[in-house]
């Protein structure tokens, strides 16, 4: 698979690391629900199809970025910034 | 028809003309009292257990593609319990020992082969993890050596043990009764041996949603050669490894502690024996057996990243190769004829879940990570207890649903709720 | 600072000059930084801070190279270069960061340097995708490697101080094939 | 068989060069061929007949195709380390020199005992493994100890040649490469692409498995643009390689097709040599990502399996024609062929043509076109239509075969047969397309009924089917559909369409559409699989037990299984399989192929990393460790120094010593792998304060603190101290182990979870060495040479961070003690590591200075009840480890929620205890802890984690987790560790053992 890094253009996805589904959102740092914070550490969708994930360019310039990637075909059709860059970058 | 040397000789005389089916292929009957989802290694198992063991028997076993279609006929073969936590150690020796009787009970031969597993390890740290878990092993009577570099080299005579290896080999530990089996004859052992005590087998039918009574499942509703239909059943079992999440989420629940990653198995051309054992490798993540055609099978990490694909991607195939050349450097000239992918239910401890629930009349199998191989005995045999019984059984009683929630956790290698890293 | 001992590179003895025998595809060499730096501007302050540094650079022969969002590596053969961004870079406009000992640099030239690099880095070398001046942050298998195209045949590999001796055995290794010498 | 050479003329070994003969050994015979042959051509103009001998039932195996596809004539090549079995001797171009062996025959080629085995023939028919060897009517383990024993011997008959025993002495590379247009395949159809993409000036890579580019080409009789096929092939195959943008690859196969045109390819750089040229690797993998890609990888022939099809001279029909054109070798003195299609016709022609005597066209039509005839014709064959071949005879060879009237449409077989004498009977069942690469990405492959065949069918990624592989065959269509293809390959890559270069074709106008047979039901043993021994009743006998998906019939016979994965077979079985079922082949399916299209020496896919798995990592003093005598450990990428055993001592007599020293004077010990990240920023306390478990938003500048990290489900995740350099700077110190860990994570939760923090994290593990000295004298060292920094307990207190200047190095110092005696860390520049290393070791030496490695480093941090990785396993809280004090409660950070659940806080958890051996006994590692004795140890209450022999308590510790352990100090129990034969009386004590108020290190 081949990702377009927002600050290092197209690269082999074996220079990021992968760091799971970006729809499991950390609770505030004021929440200190133990639910809330289970479900964020525990409860996965795992769908088969679109997956928005977080990987980080680790062998790059080391931001993250959100992939959107079929898990099916491994089809990839967003590689969007999110960090505190993120406007920079996009 | 009864599996021996004799039935083989009569029926050669007879052209061969006289085997038959090793399974039926019914039509679905409008209910049963079990009906389990996924014709793999698990779920036959599983029919199986209920039928024999639980009495059981109006059963249906309920397939999307052809049976051992998944993971059953896309692993590595390998059968083990070196395991370090308890409830992983005494729950894969009940598997060991449901092997070592498999082929009699099945009346099919599944080929095991205890050859011995073994551990190399590159330092004395990892000597060390080795002797905790082959301690374990022990003390709860589970056949286990501590080998010296020396034993090893004798053992397997290729292996790089010198000195000035990137990653040395200091010894390894050895599960002597260990070993491995022929994949797909366990999905057809266990198919025909099922099929015989009623089980209907019900190939090429897709589960394409539940039938629900307030949130009790009562059943599936099914598309077969292109026809919708529904098939009751009292109780619905779930054992579909890669594809859990995707089935659990028609009986509406949404969310699990597991994500598909695939990992890919290798197959080099037949060669002649060279290695005795199964082994893997110290510096990294590898593992290689020789099958009784003579091909290496071997495998490594999952490529790391949730996927439902049946391939995987070109860093995984260089790292396993480097690593397998590293270990034997006489195998560089050997060559990789095939390479596949099976999709694993990577649960967020790397162990298992067979459970009641979550639903009313449903039950769960599934987060095998990439360890199912050896454990369908077990599992099916724990799983049909759990589904006769509505509780389940002491083997299986630590790997609920809820553990990762309530923090507890049966994590092998520590690594937390990172999935991909188990 | 200026009475300090020399500074020993991984690479002084490995890198010690060699004219290669027949062809010659590449010429390799090594050397430090007098200073190495890295500057990191915050989101909203990117510009104020690449303007202080070009205030800086822009009297000396410093390279500047961009190896991620609001960042940058300076490399310059005096010593005081992370005293003076200090002074021109506050907390409030970013983070200063001195690398001087961190990295060691390997040059490699020659017709051949794209071929010999290509064998680790999984880069487009070619000059549509990768302009000379222009800095690629990538790897070489597992060493972490910012690359510097100083000219359409030469490169500056700045390479972890930990990892420049493997990155230079890999480098020396597919360099055999087409030939080199050490300058 | 007996094949012979034909005179060399235009058209007729384009090649070989008849100039250059070359001798090799086959089964340590000697032969002479000529350069370009291969060793198949080369045997076979030698007259050699049986070449292998096949899997299961050891039958001989002559040569069945001229290219990769080969399933029978499988040689091992070369001896010692390069050794290599089961090389197809089709693809093997020979050189001075080549040695190769037959294979899978005992005790030769001619007389192999064990085709013994066929005669058991139908006892060891499919699935024959599965029904028997099952052991003694009797359940149990014997069962298994029956087959385990069978086994051996099953595995000793099984597999076909043997492995190197020694090393591989050559080695690999790799190339990664970028590319407009990947084409693959340098026949006609490839030509004509690459030529049309490289007239945009694209990128293009042009591939092809041959040592010679053009394909078909080399073969046809057809006069391209006024020249001969094969030259001009080779003409536009030189004009491609002299553009600056176009690299053309010959003897590359093109094996894997990954996620995003990603491909990759292996070059023989070196196979067709006796071996590399010094640096020379043997192979290139190529690592290709393309824009886009054309293939064009052309058609394999496929058999029609009819009794004894498998006796060596039977062979494919356009394999023939290529020995006989491209190689000038005749195939045998009198050629039949056997053909469903007309270019079986044509392959008779253009033979007949070179000289290759035919003595019959059989063809299982009842008529053909009057084009097709007078081919025949020309051919002086006899002809037969409406018939087909029904036996074969010979000794080990073919001597002729039987052919009988055939009902093309009923398949009904005549009962009268004529015999015709021939030594090479050449049989073509039609064309299937090489799709492989296109369906390892999963594409699913659609039927053509015209031209029954499975095509590649819609593709998953950028790439555009060309010539025969895409159905298009024919040298006309070949041209067109390559410069088709090109110019839908340049759209995707966002380039024009470049000018057309279709040459003019002089030659036949080819129908490829075979009839619709596959094989010929005559009775007796029909082989599907020549390798594996897989026959038509096989795959009947799997439709009657119910293995009849395609996957299953695969599985439960192995047809296609072999090393050549079925390239010329799975057709036919499919046809079969169909034909039981009563169902069309498309209704049957397919399998899918899988990577790699051919089998690839494992060495080169590791490629250059054979013989060089991993860097290493080194600190700045690793030279000196290594010439000081330490012992350098693995840990991680990292060498670190175990160690320093002086002459005469063991690992355990150093460390002791070592660590004796430490705690009576001082030591010095290298830390430079610790992690070290420089966190910056406004934000930087409020940051660390989130993600340490205790707090850092109050640490005074100038000052350290020990923190601890936890993952988010309460775990403990890593430990380290962090150095509050100034306001808005910390330099943060993690365990070596987990500092890339450490980093990821901090960079995780600064970019997705908190990116309104103002922090820049930077690893700056490289840029700073750093020593720690230990022990009551560290100090007087520190003062012996350090310059602008008092060391005094009041300028540098505990805990302490100053700066200085030892040996005009600048330097941090920082009083932090892991040992639990008086300690300073000493970082600085790392270029400066081994000079500052060597300033401290002068500044020691009067107080007996030793270097101390790991060993010592943990026993001291054993003896301190100090936790490390063993301890930090992933499973432990801070609860569990005594360090609950460290969790705060008036903030929340990372794991704050989960740390507090409640099975974090119940009874039973392990805890962290020491253990000291009561009997003088070694608590050896992975000891566990048990209550009985060595004969009834009992269970498992917990284990030993950091063993070591204790200086300052005289015995054997370690550090162990036990089950409630806290409350169970003084209780006496056993280190069992059956593996290491030891059974250790052991008391649970506290952890501190050294010096349990700290006073040491404060004071």
């Amino acid at each position: 698979m081949r990702f377009t890094c927002p600050h290092c253009g197209p690269r082999d996805h074996q220079e990021f690391t992968y760091r799971g589904d970006a729809s499991a959102i950390r609770p505030d740092i004021k929440n200190t629900s133990i639910g809330d914070h289970n479900a964020y550490v525990f409860d996965r969708a795992n769908p088969d199809g679109e997956h928005r994930e977080i990987w980080n360019h680790t062998l790059g310039c080391r931001t993250h970025v959100i992939v959107t990637r079929n898990t099916v075909t491994h089809e990839v059709t967003v590689c969007e910034p999110i960090g505190p860059f993120k406007e920079v970058l996009s | 028809m009864r599996y021996s040397a004799l039935a083989i000789l009569k029926n050669a005389l007879g052209g061969n003309k006289d085997w038959s089916p090793a399974w039926r292929k019914p039509e679905p009957k409008a209910s049963y009292d079990v009906i389990i989802i996924g014709g793999g290694g698990h779920g036959l198992s599983t029919a199986y257990y209920l039928a024999s063991v639980h009495g059981i028997t109006n059963i249906a076993v309920v397939e999307k593609g052809y049976l051992g279609s998944g993971n059953i006929g896309r692993n590595t073969t390998i059968v083990r319990s070196n395991y370090r936590l308890t409830p992983n150690t005494q729950f894969y020796e009940k598997s060991m020992e449901l092997w070592r009787e498999l082929s009699h009970s099945l009346n099919y031969n599944v080929m095991f082969s205890p050859r011995g597993v073994l551990n190399l390890a590159c330092t004395p740290s990892q000597m060390d993890v080795f002797a905790e878990r082959g301690n374990q092993m022990r003390l709860m009577g589970v056949k286990s050596e501590l080998l010296t570099r020396d034993q090893v080299a004798k053992l397997n005579p290729g292996l790089d043990v010198s000195g000035s290896a990137r990653f040395p080999i200091e010894g390894g530990l050895l599960q002597p009764d260990a070993g491995s089996a022929r994949h797909d004859a366990v999905a057809w052992g266990y198919a025909r041996a099922a099929d015989q005590l009623g089980v209907d087998i019900l190939e090429n039918t897709e589960v394409t949603g539940f039938l629900k009574e307030g949130d009790t499942v009562v059943g599936v509703e099914v598309k077969r050669g292109g026809e919708q239909s529904e098939i009751r059943a009292q109780k619905v079992g779930v054992a579909v490894a890669g594809h859990t999440s995707r089935v659990m989420k028609m009986a509406g629940v949404d969310k699990l502690p597991i994500e598909s990653t695939v990992l890919q198995a290798f197959v080099s051309e037949s060669i002649k024996p060279i290695i005795p054992n199964v082994i893997t490798f110290g510096g990294g993540h590898l593992y290689v057996s020789q099958s009784d055609k003579g091909g290496l099978v071997f495998g490594g990490n999952i490529d790391y990243y949730n996927s439902y694909a049946q391939r995987g991607n070109l860093p995984v195939w260089e790292e396993v190769m480097a690593e397998l050349v590293a270990m034997f450097p006489n195998f560089a000239r050997l060559r990789l004829l095939r390479s596949w992918g099976g999709i694993m239910d990577m649960s967020m401890d790397g162990s298992p879940i067979i459970t009641t629930g979550p639903l009313p009349g449903m039950y769960l199998n599934a987060g095998w990570c990439y360890g199912g191989f050896k454990a369908a005995p077990a599992s099916g045999w724990c799983f049909a207890h759990t589904i006769a019984n509505d509780k389940p059984h002491d083997l299986n009683s630590a790997f609920t649903l809820e553990r990762f929630k309530e923090g507890r956790p049966i994590d092998e290698t520590g690594h937390g709720p990172t999935p991909w890293y188990h | 600072m200026a009475n300090s001992p020399d500074r020993l590179s991984p690479l002084d003895e490995l890198a010690m000059p060699v004219a290669s025998e027949g062809k010659t595809g590449v010429e390799l060499s090594e050397r430090l930084c007098g200073s190495l730096i890295q500057v990191q501007a915050w989101p909203k302050t990117i510009t104020k801070t690449k303007a202080a540094i070009t205030k800086i650079t822009k009297k000396r022969a410093a390279v500047v190279m961009e190896v991620g969002p609001g960042r940058w590596l300076i490399d310059d053969d005096g010593e005081e270069l992370e005293e003076e961004l200090r002074g021109a870079v506050n907390s409030k406009m970013g983070a200063v960061t001195g690398l001087t000992h961190g990295r060691v640099v390997v040059g490699i030239s020659g017709s051949k340097a794209t071929w010999v690099l290509a064998s680790g880095i999984a880069l487009d070398f070619d000059l549509s995708a990768f302009a000379v001046g222009e800095t690629q942050v990538s790897h070489h298998h597992e060493i972490g490697v910012t690359i510097h195209r100083t000219g359409v045949d030469s490169f500056d590999l700045y390479v972890f101080t930990s990892y420049a001796r493997a990155l230079w055995g890999w480098i020396e290794k597919a360099s055999r094939e087409v030939g080199y010498s050490i300058s | 068989m007996s094949g012979f050479r034909l005179n060399l003329r235009d058209g007729v070994g384009s090649a070989i060069d008849g100039d250059k003969t070359i001798s090799f050994h086959f089964d340590g015979k000697l032969y002479a061929g000529h350069e370009g042959d291969t060793l198949a051509s080369a045997l076979l103009a030698n007259g050699e007949t049986i070449l292998a001998r096949s899997f299961k039932y050891h039958r001989p195996r002559g040569v069945f195709s001229a290219g990769s596809e080969e399933p029978s004539a499988l040689v091992t090549l070369r001896t010692g380390g390069r050794t290599e079995p089961n090389i197809r001797a089709t693809e093997i171009e020979i050189y001075q020199g080549l040695e190769a062996q037959s294979q899978n025959r005992w005790p030769s080629l001619g007389f192999d005992a064990m085709a013994i085995n066929q005669l058991a023939g139908k006892t060891f028919s499919a699935g024959f493994y599965y029904k028997t060897f099952m052991g003694p009517s009797r359940a149990g383990h014997k069962a298994t100890n029956f087959w385990f024993f069978c086994e051996k011997f099953i595995r000793r008959a099984a597999g076909l040649g043997n492995g190197a025993k020694l090393a591989d002495p050559d080695h690999y590379t790799r190339m990664n490469s970028f590319c407009d247009v990947l084409v693959i395949g340098g026949g006609a159809a490839g030509l004509a692409a690459a030529d049309r993409a490289a007239s945009t000036g694209a990128k293009v890579i042009l591939c092809d498995e041959r040592a010679a580019m053009g394909g078909s080409l080399n073969s046809a009789p057809d006069i391209i643009d006024g020249e001969n096929s094969a030259e001009w092939a080779a003409e536009k195959a030189s004009e491609l390689a002299d553009m600056g943008n176009v690299t053309v690859l010959p003897r590359t196969t093109v094996q894997s097709y990954f996620d995003d045109n990603t491909l990759l390819a292996i070059e023989r750089v070196a196979d067709h040599k006796i071996k590399p040229a010094e640096n020379e690797p043997r192979q290139r993998a190529w690592n290709i990502r393309a824009k886009s890609v054309v293939i064009a990888t052309g058609a394999l022939e496929r058999p029609i399996i009819f009794a004894g099809n498998d006796r060596p001279g039977v062979m494919l029909a356009d394999a023939a024609r290529r020995y006989t054109l491209e190689y000038a070798t005749a195939p045998g003195k009198a050629v039949a062929v056997f053909t469903n299609n007309d270019t079986g016709w044509l392959a008779a022609r253009d033979m007949a043509r070179a000289g290759v005597i035919i003595t019959a066209i059989i063809d299982v039509r009842s008529d053909v076109s009057d084009e097709i005839h007078a081919a025949g014709e020309e051919s002086r064959a006899t002809i037969h239509l409406g018939s087909a071949v029904v036996s074969t005879a010979g000794m080990r060879s073919l001597s002729g075969v039987k052919i009988a009237n055939f009902n093309e449409n009923t398949g009904e077989i005549s009962d009268t047969v004529t015999k015709i004498s021939c030594d090479c009977l050449a049989v073509s069942g039609g064309w299937s397309p090489a799709f492989h690469l296109t369906s390892q990405q999963g594409g699913k492959p659609e039927w053509d009924s015209e031209l029954q065949a499975f095509l590649p069918g819609e593709p998953l990624q950028k790439w555009h089917g060309a010539g025969s592989m895409a159905g298009q065959f024919g040298l006309r269509k070949a041209f067109r559909s390559g410069e088709e293809a090109a110019v839908k390959a340049l759209a995707d890559a966002g380039l024009g369409e470049g000018e057309s270069g279709v040459p003019s074709i002089e030659g036949d106008v080819i129908d490829h559409a075979p009839a619709p047979v596959f094989e010929i039901k005559s009775g007796g043993k029909a082989f599907v699989d020549l390798q594996l021994d897989v026959t038509a009743d096989d795959v009947r006998l799997a439709h009657r037990e119910g293995y009849i998906s395609v996957e299953h019939l695969k599985r439960y016979t192995t047809l296609g299984m072999a090393t050549d994965q079925g390239k010329t077979s799975n057709i036919a079985g499919l046809a079969i399989m169909a034909d039981c079922r009563e169902l069309t082949i498309p209704e049957v399916g397919t399998t899918r192929f899988r990577p790699p299209y051919t089998p690839v020496a494992i060495g080169a896919i590791a490629g250059e990393k054979y013989g060089h798995l991993a860097a290493e990592r080194l600190t700045p003093m690793h030279d000196w460790h290594v010439e000081y005598g330490a012992h350098m450990y693995g840990n991680g990428p990292w060498l670190r120094p175990e160690s320093y055993n002086r002459a005469g001592e063991n690992v355990e007599q150093a460390y002791v010593r070592e660590a004796r020293t430490v705690r009576a004077s001082v030591g010095i010990v290298d830390v430079s792998t610790l992690g070290k990240i420089d966190v910056q920023g406004p934000d930087a306390a409020e940051f660390l304060n989130r993600v340490y478990s205790n707090g850092f938003a109050k640490l005074p500048v100038g000052k350290a603190r020990y923190g601890l990290m936890l993952r988010e489900d309460g775990m403990l995740f890593d430990d380290g101290t962090t150095w509050r350099l100034d306001e808005d700077r910390f330099l943060m110190t993690t365990t070596t182990a987990g500092a890339g860990l450490v980093m990821e994570h901090l960079e995780y939760h600064r970019d997705v979870v908190w990116p309104d923090l103002k922090v820049a994290l930077t690893s700056v593990s490289d840029e700073w060495a750093g020593v720690a000295l230990a022990g009551p004298k560290s100090r007087d060292v520190l003062k012996a040479c350090i310059k602008k920094c008092k060391v005094d307990d009041k300028s540098l207190p505990f805990m302490g961070v100053r700066d200085g200047e030892i040996d005009g190095i600048p330097v941090k110092i920082a009083r932090l003690s892991f040992s639990g005696e008086m300690a300073f860390e000493v970082f600085c520049g790392s270029h400066h590591g081994l000079a500052l290393w060597e300033a401290l070791m002068k500044a020691g030496k009067p107080f007996d200075i030793a270097p101390y490695g790991l060993e010592a480093l943990s026993t001291l941090r054993i003896e301190k009840g100090h936790v490390a990785g063993p301890e930090l396993n992933g499973r432990t809280t801070p609860y569990d480890l005594g360090l609950g004090g460290m969790v705060s409660t008036k903030k929340n950070f990372i794991g704050s929620a989960l740390v507090q659940r409640e099975a974090f806080h119940e009874e039973g958890r392990l805890q962290l205890v020491a253990i000291k051996s009561l009997d003088g006994q070694r608590i050896q590692g992975g000891s566990h802890l048990v209550k009985g004795n060595v004969e009834e140890p009992g269970r498992s209450e917990g284990n030993s984690s950091s063993t070591c022999f204790s200086p300052e308590l005289n015995c054997y510790i370690s550090l162990a987790m036990l089950e409630n352990g806290t409350k169970r100090h003084g209780e006496k129990m056993w280190a069992a560790n059956p593996m290491r034969n030891a059974h250790v009386a052991v008391e649970i004590i506290s952890p501190h053992m050294v010096d349990p108020d700290g006073g040491r290190m404060r004071g």
